[in-house]
């Protein structure tokens, strides 16, 4: 990839999206995450079968050993359906326990392998987040004990990597399983119920450190940013849609015996939406490519995917209500389903006005 | 915030006389934060026993002359009373439709026994009226509106389909817009009816919003028979008589929204106070002070404006399209202090309201009825069509 | 006033307006200021003559004893026209002597009424400087040394109010003669040539002091406060006219066989400067209001003030720009001559920001 | 900055190769500070100097074909030339319509005979040409154009204004869009004419822009006489030879420019870095930060956006409308850039160049330039039309 799909990736996505939309696409999602219809095992099984889940895990440990491009291909696609499954979580996990080199990293490895689904409990250095948490504390024996908030899809997954300060200071990656003694979850209400969130108390539960009693602020770091540009990618693949509903809405409806979208003003709506998009696009882009590449470029490249898809992206969700009119307003219409996302993805792990002052940091003041 | 407008001895004394009713008759149990968790039912009884209160004490059409038994309130004090349920967090009227705008439409060109049958009830709070305008395929283009009456014997039969009224379950009476000639221009065939909202042919569903909640309703006619009686003014003039009221003082309503969205910036103002990121609390962060600085700016000149036309409708002017001002330093205001709560709480302003970490009156959900904002009442497109054609003179022609 | 202009003020300013409109309008403020053609000493004479230098004295001393509403009125007809003389500038100095209640006071007021005019070099105080100035020091004896930028007309007034810093400590505000012994101007090029600029160097000039021995502090930055309204007001006139003005040449302006005013894109955009304009209107009451009545909310009303024409005033310069296209980027057109009156009047005495910042210390902390 | 694409060890060369070529012969006192202060004429004759030693050693035309004398430079090549170009701050190319729009279109069009009359000299930086497109009543609707050619004998006589086109006293040739046929539809009677400038009834005169400057001409036709050869392409098929080249490589381009603007930020960050306001830095103020970050991002988007569809060029794709993106963050990457130096700088930022307290660069000079973004080149409006009726296939019809 060099700022644009090859051949391959684009298979990749159209096989992904084809496997979503046949197994229901957003009619699903509503079924499974907006109307209570639980834990939707089918459709994670599928994804299983398929490959999905173990993309990103080493071909050494099963998995198709897929890089971090292509797991943003993957993450726009499950953007562009608002999947309420933990994928993208789940191909994160993969990548931070690849790196990990002891029996853990392994361990998480060879779960995924065999269909486990994973989430992340990282919190304090994540970002946009007010201070109330606890935080989880180590145990030297490897005891987890803390609170966290708001952990997207909690004990839907059967694992979670959690984020805790290490006994001797530093802090470390823990992999958990999700329903082991002293874990916790209480699901909380949030906007996007298509990714349910969770409240995770540990009392004394039992984890292994990925990176034993090295500090891994720096993985933790890692893995925080690799979400943030699937967060963005997911969010470009959303507004994308989101365009796509608009534009085919204005040509159909009609108003005073045309269709709106022979207004101008209307046009000019729909033309602002597809241009923030395509600059998503290209963001998203150069932060997987500086993610995958480990460019010094990183940090800022993916600040920039997190500040192009945030304002933006409520821009795009915005518009795309209002040019629905009353409609779009609806629980009917599939509209405030991705708005949901997209506006939840914003405000996760640092909106603007954080990722801007990281910005400032580098390119004014020059900070690493 | 301030009163920005001088109040006369007379104004005050009404402010304060409606201030102290409302002290001792907000019901008990209605707090914004938790009328959310009221089921629909137990919300409609609260509002119909409070309004029934303020009808009995005569706090209801206080804009109403005399003679049909209101107030004769002066525009100031229409205002102040506005102002005041706002600030008082009170029910919102569920008798609206009745007293802002079939009340003053009968008055206006309804016979005198619609006026003796109709009026009584509204103004004692016993009465509910149901507003049937929009429909599916009209909706800023409301004249081409579809539902048809046909006249058979006596009685007119009523069929098709309504949107985006509420309390249709509830309502007494229906103010419903149909077609009544279907071979003149789209305008000139509609007549006004008055329809008993619990006659056989009606059926009610709810619409359910983005949020979750359902306040609005669809109405289906199926065949629902009128008197023949039951048209307001004359036949096929319903689009004069509706619209008439529509451009209704925009700066009093909009003065009463406001109030609403200074108590919700004020919930803001002391969350950032209370509330700490990374030690630090939101108050103290520069984008945060701004932004909180910004919509104090855009909600204030959102009042100065109002208050600046209403003192020209003071003097006796009618309102005219400067009301498209309004609509959009409406919309302004609320969306950007919407916006602001968002990205000030981070994280935690996803939450919904009943989970405990929800930063307090639910930021999602007032970003959310701010998104319709814009919609309602006239889309910005039109207002800004308005504000370039009619104010400025740009050639109409699009 | 309640927000509204009464009778009378709508009287003053349709006067000064048919003065301005017959002495020549925009044709003189091109002929004076932006083609050289020296001092305008007839323009002045005729303001003059009929009282409008005088407006702000009190009528004790031979003025029509105006309050800050007219003078408010009046700006916005100097705005109206991008009037190229220290007419504003005169009625804040009035304001000023008329509070001073010694010699001094008295002695600039009788300048006045016989029709002197007066800029104002206030300098540290008024924000939106960068630091390069000395400032001005007053020796014991009233003796001023020191320097302050741009300082607008400058030796073409007859009078300045100059800010400085007291022997003892404290500010002052004198009276000083433009060309007494000890001043030197040197003329600057700036954005808004209506508005020469010039740099003040001031060696051992004597000068009055407006407020004796005290602590003046105060009256400068009522001073400051009063001119950001007039710099407002300005800016409200200059874009009610720009709107104006867009507004008629899109409809005489035809492209693709009809009017360019009759696209819908064009009509938002003179829709969105139209509300702009009103919003500065009532903004503008509301802070002349504030400083008539001694309110309170002086300092929030007057910041709002400077708010709404600030960065709404660079919008609605731009859009007129944009929307008479290329032509409205021609010298010819007079659309440039009153974007660079509101572009200077954003900038000077403080900018959004900044405004933002006090209104945040008031609004947010509760400071006075 | 650094570059987003990777470059083959080719392209490195090139890239070295030119950038030490431009190192050598910038001619001496040509920085874009002090070049505001050249007369019109000075600036001219460093400018064709330049121009012709980049003539002689074969830097002028990089992307024509190697057959026409060029480089046949591969796209990427040609993005690097652009930057470096902008990059070393070189003086506009004079020749820039020779070269990037009458060359092209005469490789495509011409005759051979016009082709070798015209296109070396255009190489060697020799002959400069000037455009005649635009008139004063067709901007954005340009074939309604009204110049008019009307044949005497054998040759062209032609009358009426040409504006916005530049260089026009200093150029050797025009290319000039005429009216021939004023009985058929509007696109279909135009022809492309080239006119010797210096023939008798052309007068020509300069539009002072807002900022005092004069770059620009207006060229007014008075019974000129012309050539019967002198079209180029068929008679009346005008439009379709010049617009065919109107959506020439704007990636090119337009990568091009905001070198420029990589150079302005760069600017304004060092004037934060060293100006104190009440004392403090202004790269320490939390809105100065922020607004820096934020034109970063729209610069660096600018780049990357284009980028992104250049790789689509690099393998074969045609530039289509996809253009119009790219215009519309131009305008926004310039417009933000320039607000914020005015923001910025405060009072300061008035000062016109020649003042010693302005800012490096002259801050309004360049808010002012960019406030023309927006309209030429097709106006945002029009760009935004593109996007919804090209892209999205919304209806026209308006």
């Amino acid at each position: 990839m060099n700022l644009e799909l090859s051949e391959e990736q684009e298979q990749l996505a159209s096989g992904l999206r084809e496997l979503l939309v046949g197994s229901g696409d957003i009619a699903r999602v509503r079924e499974f995450a907006y109307e209570g219809g639980g834990r939707d095992t089918a459709l994670w099984e599928q994804l299983v079968k398929n490959g999905w889940t173990s993309a990103a895990l080493p071909e050494s440990a099963g998995g198709l050993g897929l890089g971090f491009e292509e797991a943003m291909v993957i993450a726009i696609e499950t953007g562009r359906c608002v999947l309420h499954l933990p994928l993208c979580e789940t191909l994160l996990a993969s990548r931070a326990a690849g790196r990990a080199s002891g029996h853990a990293g392994q361990g998480l490895l060879g779960e995924i392998a065999e269909g486990a689904g994973v989430t992340l409990a990282v919190g304090p250095s994540a970002g946009g987040i007010n201070d109330a948490d606890d935080g989880v504390r180590a145990s030297g024996d490897g005891q987890l004990s803390g609170t966290l908030r708001s952990v997207p899809f909690g004990p839907l997954a059967a694992r979670c990597l959690v984020e805790a300060e290490l006994d001797k200071g530093g802090t470390g990656l823990f992999a958990l399983a999700c329903d082991t003694a002293g874990v916790e979850w209480q699901e909380r209400q949030a906007i996007d119920e298509s990714v349910p969130r969770f409240d995770l108390a540990l009392r004394g539960a039992t984890a292994a450190s990925l990176f034993g009693d090295a500090d891994a602020q720096s993985e933790v770091d890692r893995v925080c940013d690799e979400w943030r540009v699937l967060l963005a990618a997911q969010s470009e693949g959303a507004c994308r849609r989101l365009v796509e509903m608009t534009a085919d809405y204005v040509k159909k409806r009609e108003q005073f015996g045309r269709p709106v979208g022979s207004n101008q003003a209307v046009k000019v709506r729909v033309a602002e939406m597809a241009a923030a998009v395509e600059k998503m696009r290209a963001a998203i882009y150069f932060a997987a490519l500086a993610v995958e590449r480990e460019s010094e470029e990183r940090a800022l490249a993916v600040a920039i995917a997190k500040v192009e898809t945030g304002v933006p992206g409520g821009f795009v969700a915005s518009q795309a209500i209002h040019t629905h009119g009353a409609i779009g307003y609806t629980w009917e219409q599939d509209v405030h389903l991705f708005v949901k996302r997209v506006k939840s993805n914003e405000l996760l792990l640092g909106a603007g006005h954080e990722m801007l002052e990281r910005i400032a940091d580098i390119v004014v003041d020059g900070a690493p | 915030m301030r009163v920005d407008i001088d109040l006369n001895p007379q104004e005050i004394e009404f402010r304060g006389e409606f201030r102290a009713w409302l002290t001792r008759n907000i019901p008990a149990g209605w707090e914004p934060s938790q009328a959310r968790g009221l089921s629909h039912h137990e919300s409609w009884e609260l509002r119909r026993d409070f309004e029934r209160r303020m009808g009995r004490d005569g706090w209801l059409g206080v804009a109403w002359p005399e003679e049909y038994g209101g107030r004769g309130a002066t525009l100031m004090e229409q205002v102040i009373y506005q102002e005041e349920l706002a600030r008082a967090e009170a029910p919102g009227l569920a008798g609206h439709v009745g007293l802002q705008m079939v009340g003053p439409i009968l008055m206006e060109v309804g016979t005198d026994e619609q006026r003796s049958r109709f009026l009584p009830p509204i103004l004692r709070g016993e009465e509910v009226w149901y507003q049937g305008f929009s429909e599916p395929n009209a909706g800023s283009d409301l004249a081409s509106l579809q539902t048809r009456a046909v006249l058979d014997g006596d009685e007119w039969v009523i069929t098709g389909q309504k949107v985006w009224g509420g309390f249709a379950e509830f309502a007494d009476w229906g103010a419903v817009l149909v077609r009544t000639d279907p071979d003149v221009p789209k305008h000139k065939g509609i007549s006004f009816m008055v329809v008993d909202m619990k006659s056989p042919g009606i059926e009610i569903s709810y619409i359910r919003e983005m949020h979750g909640g359902s306040n609005m309703n669809e109405v289906f006619f199926d065949g629902v028979r009128v008197p023949r009686d039951n048209v307001i003014s004359a036949i096929n003039d319903g689009w004069n008589a509706a619209t008439r009221l529509l451009t209704w003082e925009r700066g009093v309503i909009t003065l009463a929204i406001l109030v609403n969205y200074e108590i919700f910036w004020e919930r803001l103002r002391e969350y950032a106070r209370s509330t700490r990121r990374a030690g630090r609390l939101l108050s103290e962060l520069p984008h945060v002070r701004e932004g909180l600085a910004q919509t104090y700016v855009n909600i204030r000149m959102m009042k100065l404006a109002n208050l600046r036309w209403l003192a020209h409708y003071l003097q006796g002017a009618r309102p005219g399209f400067e009301t498209s001002y309004m609509k959009l330093y409406w919309n302004k205001a609320h969306q950007s202090v919407t916006d602001l709560a968002l990205e000030m709480g981070g994280a935690d302003a996803l939450e919904l309201p009943g989970s405990d970490a929800a930063p307090e009156g639910s930021f999602p959900i007032e970003w959310m009825a701010a998104r319709a904002t814009s919609i309602l009442g006239g889309t910005e497109d039109i207002q800004r069509n308005i504000i370039a054609e009619r104010i400025y003179g740009l050639p109409r022609g699009n």
